[in-house]
């Protein structure tokens, strides 16, 4: 199984939630964190003229998934968090070696479906 | 020596201006700004502040040098030049009657009505502050600062002196005792003007259909203070609007007017509650529907219909809000119209019904049976009379700074949120920014 | 002509009615609101400024129906049926006396005491404010609608009646000048047993032995503006409760009250810091206590007694709330018995005690050194026939909403938090919903 | 029988003592207290408010045992010893004159002063309250404690004898209404002294030339309340410093005080918005500047005048942070110098320069064209002896203070925040405590 | 070692820090969370009328342990966390390389007491 | 790639941040969490007296870099994270296998550049 890890703008959340939901993948988890991308001390160009923020307000959702479906999640989340410009946010994907439902104890490594 | 009356009218002026527009001050600036502070996204905190704030600055400074004479000192029965405008030499308001007016008693000092000149700005600024709730979280600073310049020289002092300062509607006998229209309905119509033209946030109508969504406010608390630092400041509003100039009246007056004030708050907050499970917001916001409703009659309704009134208010602004959002597709961020302008209108035609003395109205002054017919009509015209105006200024003001490219944030700014891109802050700087190295 | 008196009896009907009440309104509703917000878990914010709201509704309305005239138009020494009750026909409530009552000049519009009418229901309020902290986190909604139309209805009015309107408490000398027992005793003791009556809250007592648990409120400075919103509204409260008709009363009264009621709340807030290494959210209940035992003697005691009484106040809470928590093990989840119905009672035998002229009481209103003994027997009696019958009172009728299951919610609800599972909200909306779509 | 005018005082006193230093007491303690919580980081919050409510524990006794004796029961010109100090034999203060003094007319019921004893003492606190705005996130408990006692037994008794109390500046015709350089100046120049002793916060001054670094607060809308708190809490202290005894100076005063307040309040939030891009913390801080520019001369200036000392105001305040911060490096945390220090200097010099009738002040207050040198000598010496001799008395007690180790916590204490090193808590307990098990 | 990240319910956290404690787990870390499960827009049923909220308050648990000590606290956690009804939460467990003590460097691949 | 977790104290984060971005690594997320460590209920000496608190607050901060950068990164974190008292924090290090930047959903496994 895989954790997908990303970090989008606040009011992409909605977006990406129900996109998610629509194809079926609702399980998620999401909190705000502050990021710093590439540029360090990020200038968000607004209005023409340059604003300096060091630290911006972004949201992280963490999704664990199946294998099989890591393409189309990571698909579905570019497409709803993307506007092109800078600050967009950052995915990272990684491993994960059992899932387990705590209501009864089911475990992900025999049955996937609890994802 | 100084007379009886003298010490009288000194005493009540103290009272009236010590306390009255000192609650009303809290109220138009702290109190809106804090509940509207708690009804938007953390993103736009600062800059919804500031937008209230701006009534105490230009606009202030601009509604004594002009607004306020323009209402008070001109016997036109719309608009005339004013007979006195405050200079360096010559900086005081002449007296408007012997025995005063508006409830500040005749000044002793011959030194002019300055308690009125006061007073009264105070009511112009919660108008003011009315406004922005409509256009908060896509609305630019400066924008509204000229708008607000413009409202506070021109377009409520029109309103204030058909009616409050000798024009036409004070003569024909229309009944606002404490702004239910000139403050209320003038602001929310505004607000919805404004709300019209500026266009919905992005994000809040979804969809072909245009289905409507709820865009949740950051906290709850600070909006249940901002409400209560409100109803606080009515009083101020409602008691200070007082006439009486002897100690019958002061008695009959003041008493009922407080609990009238309060029996119709406490009706809009049991009509909201009733209606939505007890949601604090919305209970909270019934109050203030309450509130509105109840500024026109306040000296006049029984207090048991006062109740009445109240909870058809709750009721009325839930309607209003889903009208305004399902079928007329405009975004007034802050529900203003509904509180400030439904109600507004509610409580102007709710004086006219519940006025006459044979169903409990106050025994002096209160109307007769027969009056009931004229008294209604007269209401009608007025409010009328006030939206429509109100609705066609609003119109021309903001489509003149939308095409000046002074009323809406561009795309970025507003998705950034208000706060960082206009006023390179947060509203909890310590969580978000850190920009020190 | 309206003579000297009339114009004074005005004037001070305009300041206690358009100042007193209105701060206590703030202060029974705004400040409890807040207080009890800052308090709870994140989870039960909304429920718990909802729960204090309900004073605002339909209690109000019963108060001012059936209450008022059940506590001062009735001349029999326990309760009576009242010989005026108000009706749309004839509205307005009889003149007590010809001087006036409680604290407002008889007035001389004869429209009758509707300003004591409104100053009566605010003290009636705050009492009822009180209750829901003993219950917080676990109450539900409407049973507490109910048990507050009860209280407002008829069990506030019986004790009202027995010490201010005219009842075998106030024959015999009983001296409650604001409050400790009439409005604070009442609501502890109605919070103490409804929290007897509905348990303590999921894990609030753990293990074998019970070891009691903190919860920690959501956030201090909340709590820290509701408790000083209580002190402003406490100055309306106990300068509201005068008495005087005449310059020199006035003079000789609203000085001390606001002196002794100050220093009390001084000695209540450095007591509790003494012994708190300056913990803030225990010195402002420090400062709470002060200001619930000055209430019965704030005109009699001297400022330097007041000073020691507070100190004792504070540290009195905490030993209460060890003792209700470890000893008893009741959960009265907001600490609402220590500080209004200990305190209260402490205030009460306090007048008894430092009321003396010999050791500096008011010149006037103090008592002889002869009557040391009489007094503190009359306010011992009293306290204790008030505690007990409301104790009695509250838990009949909480057992009776306990069995009618309209107390208590249901596990679930208590563990998901009363604002999602009752209300649909969180306190923090934004943070916390995200529903649309 | 009561006199006419005996009817006058008491309803004055009624009014004055009711309402004025209610309004003040809220705003020096809460006002301050939430005003500093929003502007510290989160981990001081607690701390930041328990030091302003300092004020109301023993400082307030003490204040009224010997500080106001001190203050005003003397006729030394610099300090002597009291005719009389309160005791539980004669508690009660002697009437200062026939017709009662600073603003409390006398009393007729012959027990004396408490009223002004009252008042004064919220004067006092309000200037305590302002001293640990400097040394914030960084100050003991224990040395404030002491230092605040010396600051109410001493310190400010002798500024406020030379000018309210029938001192040295007062025979020369010194003007300060309601504490610009009293109250504002004092408390200003004893924070900046204990900010230059106790030494920058870490962190606050980097590298090698010593860059100032920002360190943001925790909340904007806390500090947003605060200062509309103390906004409301001005309206206190600049209406109750009234001295009127008669109907018509009342008229004349306390309108114009309240003009010139809120015209001065504007002009700086105007300023400051103006030269911040509407940045809401600067702005609101701005609104104090200019009501401390104006509590000197609120009685005299000319209200367009006084909107132009709050720009200027609002300008002061600004370039004094960046003075203190980049030259003088010295870290006045919460910018309490260049708000009350400065501004207050600036008050006092603006009411010798805007004083003039000539050009506009107060008819029967102002002073002849002919007066102006002298009274801006007056005036600016006045100001020098109390900036001086404040920075002295500062100086000494701090230094041994911090000499005696009970000024600054140690190095960890501040890492950890002082919260929960000191006081064992956290301003938002549910987030971040859990220790029960 | 393993990291096991447990997002359970907000009142449950101070029981399983207790549990964990009380087995020599003291290390952890937590924070506020808001989640979804498997149900889009999940369905709580309280008091036999079902409230609908989409996102839920949760509380995140991040335990880095030895690999040895995974089921003891996979059991721990799982037997405090469960109420049995729908919303117990979710526990994901994955692989972690390194963990460093900052105070002194020390690292766990070499020493593994450090945890 | 790499996933380094660093938790540290609240007042080192600037310092940490700067230090990274003065040494090219600019992307970071960071967030405030609650955290207990070694100790059971740790005890803070402060002042000679000891403190109880059960959970104290931390800042977490996570960096993803390339696997050649780690030693500079844990180098420089522990560099400015360190005072040398209990309290000081924890990393720890795991496996990303990808990373993508939404804005134009370039992978990091064809180009670390991203990063
Ligand atoms: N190397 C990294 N490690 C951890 N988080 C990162 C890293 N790079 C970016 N982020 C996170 O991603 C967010 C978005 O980065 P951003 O600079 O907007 O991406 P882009 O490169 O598209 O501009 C940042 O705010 C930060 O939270
Ligand atoms: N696939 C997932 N990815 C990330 N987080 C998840 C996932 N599934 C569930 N969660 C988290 O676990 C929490 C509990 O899920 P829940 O639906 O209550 O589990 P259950 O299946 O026992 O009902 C959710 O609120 C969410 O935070
Ligand atoms: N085993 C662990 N799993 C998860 N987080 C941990 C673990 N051990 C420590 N932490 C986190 O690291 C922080 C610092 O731990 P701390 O006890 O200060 O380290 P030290 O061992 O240097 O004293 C803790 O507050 C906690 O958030």
């Amino acid at each position: 199984m895989k954790k997908v890890e990303a970090i989008v703008r606040n009011d992409k959340l909605s977006f990406i939630k129900k996109a998610l939901a629509d194809s079926g993948f609702s399980g998620l988890t999401t909190y705000e964190v502050k990021g710093r991308g590439k540029q360090s001390g990020i200038i968000q160009i607004l209005n023409g003229t340059k604003i300096f923020a060091d630290l911006l307000p972004k949201t992280k959702i963490d999704v664990v998934i199946k294998d099989s479906n890591l393409d189309k999640v990571l698909e579905l989340i570019i497409a709803n968090a993307r506007t092109g410009s800078i600050g967009d946010g950052k995915i990272f994907v990684s491993d994960v070696e059992q899932v387990i439902r705590v209501r009864d104890g089911a475990k992900a490594t025999e049955d996937e479906e609890i994802i | 020596m100084a007379t009886q009356e003298d010490y009288f009218g000194a005493t009540q002026q103290a009272f009236l201006v010590g306390w009255a527009p000192v609650a009303i001050f809290i109220m138009a600036t702290a109190g809106f700004g804090l509940l509207y502070a708690g009804m938007v996204r953390k993103k736009n905190v600062s800059h919804t502040i500031i937008m209230i704030n701006v009534g105490w600055t230009l606009a202030f400074f601009a509604y004594f040098i002009i607004g306020f004479p323009l209402a008070y000192y001109s016997t036109h029965p719309i608009l005339g030049w004013p007979e006195w405008i405050p200079t360096i030499a010559n900086p005081l308001p002449p007296i408007l009657s012997e025995s005063g007016a508006y409830g500040i008693a005749g000044s002793p000092s011959g030194l002019g009505d300055m308690a009125l000149w006061f007073k009264m700005s105070m009511f112009m600024i919660t108008a003011l502050a009315i406004v922005p709730g409509a256009t908060a979280e896509r609305d630019q600073l400066w924008g509204w600062v000229i708008a607000a310049a413009v409202i506070a020289i021109i377009i409520y002092p029109l309103i204030e002196h058909w009616v409050w300062g000798g024009g036409w509607l004070s003569t024909i006998g229309y009944i606002d005792y404490a702004g239910s229209s000139v403050v209320h309905l003038t602001g929310g119509m505004l607000g919805l003007t404004a709300a019209f033209i500026i266009g919905p946030r992005i994000g809040k109508f979804v969809g072909k259909d245009k289905t409507p969504r709820t865009f949740f406010g950051h906290s709850i608390p600070w909006a249940v203070l901002g409400a209560w630092l409100l109803v606080f400041g009515w009083f101020g509003f409602n008691i200070g609007s007082s006439t009486a100039t002897d100690p019958e009246t002061i008695n009959m007056e003041l008493a009922w007017v407080s609990i009238t004030t309060a029996m119709c708050m406490a009706g809009g907050l049991f009509g909201a509650a009733l209606t939505s499970r007890g949601h604090v917001l919305t209970s909270m916001i019934g109050l203030l529907s309450g509130a509105v409703a109840i500024c026109s009659g306040a000296h006049i309704m029984h207090p048991i219909w006062a109740f009445v009134v109240g909870i058809i208010s709750g009721v009325l602004t839930t309607f209003t809000v889903g009208f305004l959002e399902h079928k007329l597709k405009i975004d007034d961020a802050l529900a203003v119209f509904p509180v400030h302008g439904a109600c507004g209108i509610w409580g102007v035609l709710a004086t006219g019904i519940f006025g006459a003395k044979a169903i409990g109205a106050h025994p002096i002054y209160g109307f007769e049976l027969e009056e009931w017919g004229y008294r209604f009509v007269v209401q009608l015209v007025g409010v009328v009379a006030i939206g429509v105006t109100i609705a066609i200024l609003g119109l021309i003001l903001f489509y003149l700074l939308n095409k000046a490219k002074l009323l809406r944030v561009s795309k970025d700014e507003e998705l950034f949120g208000l706060d960082i891109s206009i006023h390179k802050t947060y509203a909890y700087p310590e969580e978000m920014m850190d920009k020190n190295e």
